[in-house]
């Protein structure tokens, strides 16, 4: 990563955002028909929606467990959703966003509670300006909790990062791209509990407590934007 | 015994056979249609079509590759479908099936046979580099007739595009170029059951039709036709029903421009 | 499509044809050992065999109906078939062309008599001069014939187009390719239903009006060389 | 109990071992042999080679290639084999298995050792473009002995094959120019069961064989083999199905001229 | 009732809240390492890892191709790994897996976000040719905390490596020049079970562990973080976590150098 | 195959070697543990480890045999064992070899004794110079050894060649590129039943003979290496 733009003035950032300022947000809950569950989430030009299916029979059978039931996740960038266009079909990158997800979910769900079953979420960025993976994790949070899945809190995305030196909150396009790190996490913004940690740049403890900090703070907004959209729906159905 | 599928089939059989529909539509008649261009901020132009409960996004990004061999002073689109396990609790991750083959190649074929994109401008360097349209149809949520909403946001994108510029080796998505399309094929699925003709199925229409033919109209021109499912036609009958393809999209068409 | 060929002149074709001939016909049942049914279909310089197998166990499972068997098809040009060698494996446009013609054949066959069984049928290309698909169906269609699949009759194929302006049937290689029209069918000969129907090209209704009654002509000669074809195995095997 | 199968592999196996075989041939006899060439009308050479119930079909296509970089000025021989779900009920669809990846490997085998492709006159301009020769297998009907019908089939096709011309970087099929193979490879596979050997095994008769070994000869040298099936031979054994081999591609090669 | 893995798993759970750990280690305890290098003799530079009874191999090849169109005049790095069927009862054969995918994917991080490679020196031809780096992790036999094990085998055979020459569009493998690593990335995985922190887990640990933080430094800076398995973290927990594993990243440090 | 290097200088080989030498070598039986057997095998600057699991239970289930158990081989070159960097997954070479093999070792397991079982063989080169596939099967017989399948004997494997028109045993990577004819056997020693012949180059019977010769005299050499490598674990484990 390189600093060959200047990315912050007089502290504001060039869409004129301050530090520790997300940009702005949207969410609906339950927008498809077919699917359990349905969620949309945007954060300034990155957007995503996520399905859910399930709980429903795993296949092939002897990847049941018995026990407990799996939650399995799909991450995919469509085609158009990028500069110069992808390629359809699993990506490297995509495969690992996908586990992460995976271990970052399963943890505020209740597994035990269906033996065998699986539950499936899918989830595909439709236009990708940084946070890609955060944005996706908030669609299928909401999505999850749309579909009625028994849930121990609401998981939240955002990243932190360090542009010229300075720990800055949710980067976009720019900033992803010419900036010094990238700290996605994802949190139970209740209890606090980090269930995704993944970061890329060179940093130090004392950094990492900052960016952690931030990071901290702007998932525990999104928080109020996903509660906010499932109360809108919670309303709307009565 | 029948299963909650069967009985929702019979009732929407009884209800044709009457000549009405379950979601009270006249047979005849096509399900809300709502379309949203800009919806995919990073395509040169893109387009959500609802048509009822079935909601598709269709991508237009422009790129620069090899011509093909025959024909090296032209520009080359390329329409690809993905029937995702987003859609549908019956479909599966995994390369393109039989249903979304069929599907990209029908509005592909729908853009080619009327020579809707002016693909003879779209050559920078000949026998070396030509502009690729990439036109991609990704289904978030099938309710039945793919086809027609496929067609319907494959046309929109391709209206709403630009055309980047290009110098230097590189594509320069800040510079637009205008970019005209010169017909605008639609699709109109028509789905018979006994004597009776229906528009638009949903999906469970999908399932009890004797057959389908998905009908694409110019302005003046029948440019694609597919028969899909089952059943078989006779010739008179497909007279009548491009006939009255032909009017439902020019009713679409309206929507369109 | 362009015109830059003389396809027509003083009503005759390039190869002599007029306008409603068909090329010459050769078919042949029980060709194969292994397979349940099979047939040799040949118009022109277009040869195809078909081999079907079943009704037999649908797998996996969890793809059987319980009321009805299921019909499916495999259509493959095989590598040496065309100008340019064809590499091995499915293309889209052989996926297509088994998706329709499993729509074809699937209406001429009592499915539910074999409820979660399959009967599959594989159609290879021997050499391809246009018409590929209608040669193919020709031949898989007197293979289930062969096999003793309960059928409600025979599928016969062919195509109509159009070539400088004037409906004409059956078109070949270089009428195919210098053509206006393509528009191939297949036809239950005996009750009239077109079971396939696909068209490119540009026309209307009146032009449709009158390719469509050439092709259900050819559609007829075609189905009195199957039977021609299924009546001397029948006599030679008694 | 046992059920079909197995009565007929024991049937056959009785057979073997009383010095006959259940169709009547004897245990050094091939069973017929027809050989119709042309029969892939778009194919540069092709042959179909029916050997008793087994149809193989064999297409030579011609095609121009970037050479392999340790090989500049040569032309390339590519063989591929397809053992397509028609030919068997137990075959699926697919990328090749390890069967139809043998019976390619052997049969490339057999022509490249013994050069008889003259593949050092293929070269159209070194380092860059060469001929490509590639003869594809494709197997109709199996009854066994797929490797002695697919040699046989390859050998012919490749010797009623045509070159096509180029000019102006394109293929021109309508030219046809010399081409010369200058060996004929020919397989002949040989079955042991217990002290006997037997020729050309059918279907039933690979089951049980203890092995098989497939022998490619020139008209003077070996220059391929390949054990199959899972038993051993004697080194002494394995000399003397060499030389039954030697008398039977002798007798084929006859067949092919 | 619970089967041997269970009573395994709980025999693990229980120890490790009493402070140890089945085979005796402390809870900040590696298990033995063991690193071999020039154990692949094709490989310019290759390293083997046992750490207890998983094995890992790393091979480092060197090649030449095209820059990525973004960086024209640098070297490609490519880390690959692949978890076959050789290493545990329930790998299948195919495609690298999510786990396989993650695995090489987090190794690569370590390795190019400290630049520890100099690969603007790898260029051979501006936008042309460049050499590409390729590390391949090949896990033998996997008992658990693969992470820590491959990550040390790619530095280690990277540290091993030359570079072969290159003349006339050829690699020469005879001639070793230097070619020196900058940065040392050495990843720790730290498990969490309750109030607990566990080193190198094994295959049974990383079973019942809450969540596992995979922590990689160079000998001053943190550069890269994953978090795997299910559980959640504090953040103050996470703290404390990287400095564990910078003491112990900078123990094995020793072992590399 | 071409003769550009002298091969062979006053009987010596390249390395030194005699026509009738086989290359050092070294065996080491049990070196995996969650294998069910494993070995390793070196020959020269070739070596291969292998990994055995079974007998386990067969899937898919149509697969299974209802009267014996099967033994499938995979075959495979680790990306960093050749000059250029072998793209991992299955080639058609890899295949092939997986499949003689699986012929080689299914004769003296004692299958019947394990109906609907499989027995898994896994073999990777780690370095290649000539004669893998012989190497490799070398450390698998070791391996099913290792794993306590019942076996009548065990596989040793070697190849002999052609160089400067001499027959000579266990080519090495220079002699395999440049010389005329690569042989390589896999035989039962005790029994002398060769279950793995495969041969290209020119060449006639009384060659034919000389080599095989050689061939057999090199895997009764290799049959002690294993022998000895299995009597070491066995003492060990005493």
């Amino acid at each position: 990563m390189s600093e060959n733009k200047e990315l912050l003035k007089n502290g504001k950032r060039i869409d004129g955002r301050g530090i520790e300022d997300l940009r702005d947000m949207e969410a609906e809950v339950g927008i498809f028909k077919r699917a359990d569950g349905s969620g949309y989430f945007r954060m300034g030009n990155t957007e995503a929606v996520a399905a859910v299916f399930g709980p429903r029979e795993l296949h092939p059978k002897h990847r049941q467990k018995p026990k407990r039931g799996i939650l399995q996740c799909r991450y995919n960038l469509t085609p158009f959703s990028v500069e110069d266009r992808k390629r359809p079909g699993p990506s490297r990158r995509g495969k690992e966003i996908g586990k992460v997800s995976e271990g970052a979910l399963s943890s505020i769900v209740f597994l035990e509670e269906f033996p065998t079953a699986t539950i499936d979420v899918y989830m595909e960025v439709i236009s990708a300006d940084a946070g890609t993976r955060c944005v996706a994790l908030n669609a299928a949070s909401i999505a999850l909790a749309d579909a009625g899945v028994p849930m121990k809190g609401l998981i939240s995305a955002c990243a932190a990062g360090k542009i010229e030196d300075t720990p800055v909150l949710d980067l976009k396009g720019e900033e992803d791209k010419d900036g010094q790190v990238d700290l996605p996490i994802a949190m139970n913004a209740e209890t606090g509990d980090i269930t995704l940690l993944q970061m890329d740049g060179m940093t130090d403890i004392d950094e990492m407590d900052e960016m952690l900090g931030l990071a901290v703070k702007g998932c525990k907004k999104v928080a109020e934007k996903q509660r906010e959209a499932l109360m809108k729906t919670f309303e709307d159905s009565k | 015994m029948m299963d909650i599928t069967e009985i929702e089939e019979q009732a929407a059989l009884d209800k044709i056979k009457s000549g009405k529909r379950l979601d009270g539509r006249g047979l005849k008649e096509f399900r809300d249609i709502k379309i949203e261009t800009g919806v995919a901020k990073k395509a040169e132009g893109s387009a959500k079509v609802t048509l009822g409960d079935s909601k598709v996004i269709v991508g237009v990004k422009f790129g620069v590759g090899h011509p093909f061999p025959d024909t090296p002073d032209e520009g080359i689109l390329m329409v690809n479908a993905e029937l995702g396990p987003m859609a549908s609790p019956n479909f599966e991750s995994g390369p393109p099936g039989k249903d979304a083959t069929e599907l990209s190649r029908v509005i592909d074929r729908g853009l080619r046979e009327c020579e809707a994109l002016p693909l003879e401008d779209l050559c920078i360097e000949e026998g070396e580099k030509v502009w690729k349209i990439m036109v991609d149809i990704h289904v978030l949520d099938h309710d039945g007739n793919l086809m027609d909403a496929s067609a319907l946001g494959a046309i929109k994108a391709l209206k709403e595009a630009y055309m980047p510029g290009y110098e230097d080796e590189k594509v320069l998505r800040d510079q637009e170029q205008e970019f005209k399309i010169r017909k605008v094929p639609i699709a109109c699925t028509v789905g018979k059951i006994d004597d009776k003709y229906i528009i638009d199925p949903d999906l469970v229409e999908e399932e009890i039709v004797d057959g389908m033919v998905t009908v694409t109209w110019t302005e003046e021109e029948l440019c694609s036709l597919q028969k899909r499912g089952n059943g078989g036609f006779k010739k008179d009958e497909l007279l009548k029903i491009f006939e009255l393809a032909k009017e439902k999209t020019t009713e679409l068409r309206k929507i369109i421009e």
